[in-house]
């Protein structure tokens, strides 16, 4: 398979998507042209893009949940719920698990499960199975703008239908929605299941409909140094874009060090302007998402209220234009929708209170941005290096290389040879590069950070540094200590 | 003692591989031998590296919540396939959101494991247990 | 009646105590070499003075609640509850408010009414009423060392029996247990009454007994210049260290905006310091304490949660040795138990999440701390003029000019003519100085301040600014915006 | 409209002053002469206020939980007083700790009180009532 970074052609694309619309019995109830009007009918305040660009303008940050169970009529419930109770500002459509690996035979056994035995049997919404018209019975009965959430390798039928369904945004992209999520699905194949999720949203932008576009910022959510996650959200931005995409959200999960988080959000957003810039797709539209702390939580509820707060208040310092809200039920199982209110209404009132405050130009932030800001160009000139200048192509081979390098991703075509750890602040530093190709200079930074932490803990930099890093936000803790370090 | 073999894996198409990593890592580290099948694994998978290895215990992990339709049958395919009261471990995040425990360990060991651990099981416990159930 | 700030003749004291022990039947149970005697029996670790050091020492910030019930039982049973479940470091006895007013009749019908109903029917526990070997059985039945913290203009006889009960620091001052506590309480009077406290615990001190003292920072809670409370904390520092206190907790109340807190902070130990040492106490050991939003809090308990985890977070990164913490409940009403634990575990989460991160050297707060510096010396300079030296008769001196003014305090020795208001980044400032001594420069900078405001917010400076800003927390802003203002 | 004269203040040992000052500031606000006397105030001082002034309404607050031991009585003080029916209001946070407000309100109105008031009652709703209750 040859995959290049080129927009799709009509020909091309429109083969593809005969296929495509074949896959569920779902998918001949797409019509493209019906879409767009219908698309055009969705009054301004409920869509996406248009919320998000006024957030941007007034310097706020405004919160969403995650949100999906297995029955519709519930899932209106439950999302009516979270604007009314919670005081969501945007919402979500979660996909469920079986839905995301195309095994749509077993979302249909979870659906009628559900429907017996009167339990939510799936772990989102299986939006694909129900079609066309349920998706627009949910999304025309809120008052806000809703967006698919999901960690679908290949979602175009996914697409097809939750665009023609009324949903203003889509989650996810060939990096982002495979590394962290699957095993045994190639990056090429991805890439391009993706570049046909984006040449359609190009389709529905030339016809007039702004969709908005968010890669997964957070990867496996699991001590993701930032120049790596911030590395991939660029390519995706700009491989996006140039599918014809004009509306992206890029984004970020807390690492728990403030002012690595501000300066994850600076760098980001100024790094994707400018490759975005550079690839000359200076209209496309870019906001900013920040999310809770992604990692193993607390099972005590309070303690998982202390992390969300202060996960709403990073967000919020850091002038991001949303934030995902975790719940306090989030070690346990998917929440109740009280849970759900519970986690939005305690990030609401930090979003709200906090507004006024920014750190983004704090000296501490401005030196980590620079720093985060050289490891990407050190990354994102080696993958142009690797593609001859395709970065679809670069991509590809710079996985393929450990250039680009996730940490705990499940997926057989990550290296898995970069190693992170958290230094003496709890900022997460690299503590063993693999073949990241970051500088002498920046591999000399990390190892000396990551030095002075185990100079002071007495013991060597190793493996068990991480495992106890990976136990530590649910132990209480952002650096995990040996025993009897305080 | 002699070395024993686990066979771990994160069943159905759960992708949660951090616990996963971590369970072979600290096994491994406890003097136990582990064939690790990573995430997304089937029962069929599963079943064959136990015949394969002639190991001693599987550890089955479902963080995702449909880990009560995924693991449904293993228990029958194993007696099947002939490994005979192998112990069968489950632990992870089993069902879709916070149940009564007692009432999700209950439907588990119906469907024929012998032990089901609820979230947040510390990794003490697991070696603790699975140096229990390999004994001799 | 002749107030100085002079050790306190032994002559004088003892004959005082000598009424004060009779004002209530346990007075007669206090024996001060008894007590001694107890008192170094209590082990080091149940000491509030060792613990504070301890965590000055590590750099961590200790955690701990208010509490108090009718009942002894119950009293104790929350306290433990509070010490298992809710993992504080620190514990209270908060007293009720007739035992503060010195109404022990009152507090009696209270403790009876209690028994009856089998409901707590006061605001915090009667310890006066119960007397010393209650109160032992309180404080020996706990792992963790207890502070009595009350609001009692005039503490004498609690004091004694309170020492002589086991507790280990004590919380209070001639002006911070008056001015927002009381409506006719003269300030000489109140001064003079908490000489004599601090001088009984200045007799335990030189009898080999180290008792923690700790001024209430806050005060009224309720926009309170930063400038203002760290007067006070250091004056009544001096006071204290005079009477031969070795060992003083200075407070502060959370304001909001994080730089001005970490500056707030950081200013108030160092001036403290100063001015301990130009008095000669260079001996005196110093920690501070951060309270956790003092002012009105949501009616909504994950919004609460929300404001008392940002609370711990500044806390922290004001490297405060310890966090008064709040609850779930505080807008309604006295917490239940397990309302007081869901308040202690999100500020633990907290406090040992963001350790290792401080913003004590962010210039931003060096600047902040500069001024609010200046602000001190401006004010103290003022009061050791008008007392001609001597910082008692200066502090009755300049409440009666105004030159110390509390905002919303009910006592009628207090001015009540400086105004505060929020600048636009949520700091409190002086709207209007009333008689505050501060330099013309200051001055300006206050207004330049707030005009800014107003320009942003199109209205002029006014009493209803200050109105909003009183309910934006609860409202869940800081800044109190008019309708429409972002 | 004929000026309505209000009397205000906090019962008790209560030294909560800021509703108080800033409701005395909005009933002035709208319209209202304001007798306030700030906090710790005696039933007697209310009823001497409300004599002297010939005023319409009484508004108790008490914030610090002892709101159900320092009211009692109020209303037979009034009537014995010659305060005939005046409009008797009490807000804030009456009791001690969370309580369903239906039963805490129902105390209060065998107390004798015209209107009790849970936590975080408005400045809008407390102006709009005491505009009905003083109307002829
Ligand atoms: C990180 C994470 C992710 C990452 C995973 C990255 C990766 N590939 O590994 C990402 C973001 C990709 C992700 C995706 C999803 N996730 Co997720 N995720 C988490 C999270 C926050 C932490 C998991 C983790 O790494 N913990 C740290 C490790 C060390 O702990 P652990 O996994 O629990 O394993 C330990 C123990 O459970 C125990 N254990 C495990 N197995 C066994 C077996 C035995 C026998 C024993 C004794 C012990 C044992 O030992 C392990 C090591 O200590 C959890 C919530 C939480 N725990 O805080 C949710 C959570 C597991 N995810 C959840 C869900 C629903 C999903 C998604 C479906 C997305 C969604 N709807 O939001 C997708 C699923 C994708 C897929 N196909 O699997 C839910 C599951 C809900 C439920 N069961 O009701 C959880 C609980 C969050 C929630 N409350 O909603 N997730
Ligand atoms: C600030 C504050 C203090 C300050 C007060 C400074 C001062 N002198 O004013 C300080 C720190 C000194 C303090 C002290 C104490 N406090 Co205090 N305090 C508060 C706090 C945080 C805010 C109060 C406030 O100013 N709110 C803002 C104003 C604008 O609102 P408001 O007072 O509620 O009044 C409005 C409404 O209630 C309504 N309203 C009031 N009266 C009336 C009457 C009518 C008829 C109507 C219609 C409406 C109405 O309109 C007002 C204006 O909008 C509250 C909790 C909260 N609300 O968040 C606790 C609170 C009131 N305090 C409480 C307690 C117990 C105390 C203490 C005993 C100490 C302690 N144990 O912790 C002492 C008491 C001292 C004394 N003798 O009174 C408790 C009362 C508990 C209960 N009822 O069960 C509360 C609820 C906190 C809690 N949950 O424990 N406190």
């Amino acid at each position: 398979m040859e995959i290049k970074n080129q927009k799709l052609s009509n020909d091309d694309f429109f083969a593809e998507r005969k296929e495509v619309l074949q896959q569920w019995p779902t998918g001949k109830d797409v019509d493209f042209d019906e879409a767009v009007a219908y698309q055009k009918s969705i009054p301004a305040k409920k869509r996406f893009g248009v919320k998000l660009e006024q957030a941007v303008k007034d310097g706020t940050t405004l919160i969403q949940p995650r949100a999906g169970v297995a029955l519709y009529k519930e899932h209106i419930e439950l999302l009516k719920y979270l604007e009314d109770e919670g005081e969501a500002d945007l919402l979500p459509t979660t996909i469920d698990s079986y839905t995301r690996l195309n095994r749509y035979k077993e979302a249909q056994v979870g659906i009628d499960k559900s429907f017996e035995t009167g339990r939510s049997m799936l772990n989102g919404f299986p939006a694909l199975n129900y079609g066309v018209h349920i998706c627009r019975e949910v999304t025309s009965a809120l008052k806000s703008p809703v967006q698919v959430r999901h960690g679908t390798p290949d979602a175009r039928l996914l697409t097809e239908i939750s665009i023609a369904g009324g949903f203003t945004s889509y989650e996810g992209g060939g990096i982002s929605y495979n590394i962290p999520y699957s095993k045994n699905f190639s990056i090429e194949h991805t890439i391009a299941h993706w570049q046909y999720t984006d040449r359609l949203i190009g389709l529905y932008e030339e016809a007039g409909v702004s969709i908005n576009r968010e890669p997964f910022g957070p990867l496996t959510g699991t001590l993701v140094p930032p120049c790596i996650s911030n590395a991939v959200a660029v390519i995706e931005a700009v491989l996006a874009a140039t599918q014809g995409v004009k509306d992206v959200t890029v984004g970020y999960g807390q690492c728990g060090n403030l002012i690595q988080d501000v300066a994850a959000i600076r760098s980001l957003e100024s790094m994707t302007r400018k490759y975005l810039d550079q690839f000359s797709f200076t209209d496309v539209r870019i906001s900013t998402v920040f999310h809770q702390w992604m990692g193993g939580f607390p099972q005590d509820e309070s303690k998982s209220f202390g992390v969300i707060s202060w996960g709403a208040a990073a967000a919020v310092l850091a002038k991001a234009t949303k934030v995902i809200v975790k719940t306090p039920h989030e070690a346990v199982g998917i929440p109740t929708k009280e849970a759900n209110a519970a986690g939005l209404k305690a990030s609401k009132q930090l979003a709200s209170m906090l507004q006024q405050q920014s750190f983004c130009d704090m000296p501490a932030v401005i030196a980590e941005a620079e720093i985060i800001m050289a490891e990407m160009t050190c990354i994102l000139n080696k993958v142009e290096e690797l593609g001859k200048g395709d970065w679809a192509k670069g991509t590809v081979l710079a996985f393929e290389a450990g250039v680009l390098d996730i940490p705990f991703a499940p997926s057989k075509y990550n290296a898995g040879k970069m190693m992170p750890a958290r230094d003496n602040n709890g900022a997460i530093r690299i503590l063993s590069c693999g073949n990241i190709p970051l500088s002498n200079e920046l591999v000399l930074f990390h190892k000396q950070k990551l030095d002075e932490r185990a100079a002071y803990e007495n013991r060597a930099v190793s493996f068990q540094m991480v495992v106890d890093d990976v136990y530590a936000i649910g132990k209480g803790f952002l650096v995990g200590r040996p025993n009897g370090v305080k | 003692m002699e070395t024993k073999t686990i066979i771990t894996g994160v069943i159905g198409a759960d992708a949660h591989a951090v616990g996963n990593k971590i369970i072979a890592f600290a096994l491994e580290d406890a003097g136990f031998k582990v064939v690790n099948l990573g995430v997304m694994v089937s029962q069929e998978e599963y079943i064959d590296a136990a015949l394969e290895t002639n190991a001693d215990a599987i550890v089955v992990s479902s963080l995702y919540g449909h880990g009560e339709i995924d693991c449904n049958g293993l228990r029958q395919k194993c007696e099947e396939a002939g490994l005979k009261n192998i112990p069968l471990l489950v632990g992870g995040n089993l069902v879709v959101g916070k149940q009564d425990f007692a009432e999700v360990e209950k439907r588990f060991m119906e469907m024929g494991f012998t032990k089901a651990y609820p979230p947040g099981t510390s990794l003490e416990t697991t070696i603790a247990d699975l140096k229990a159930f390999t004994e001799n």
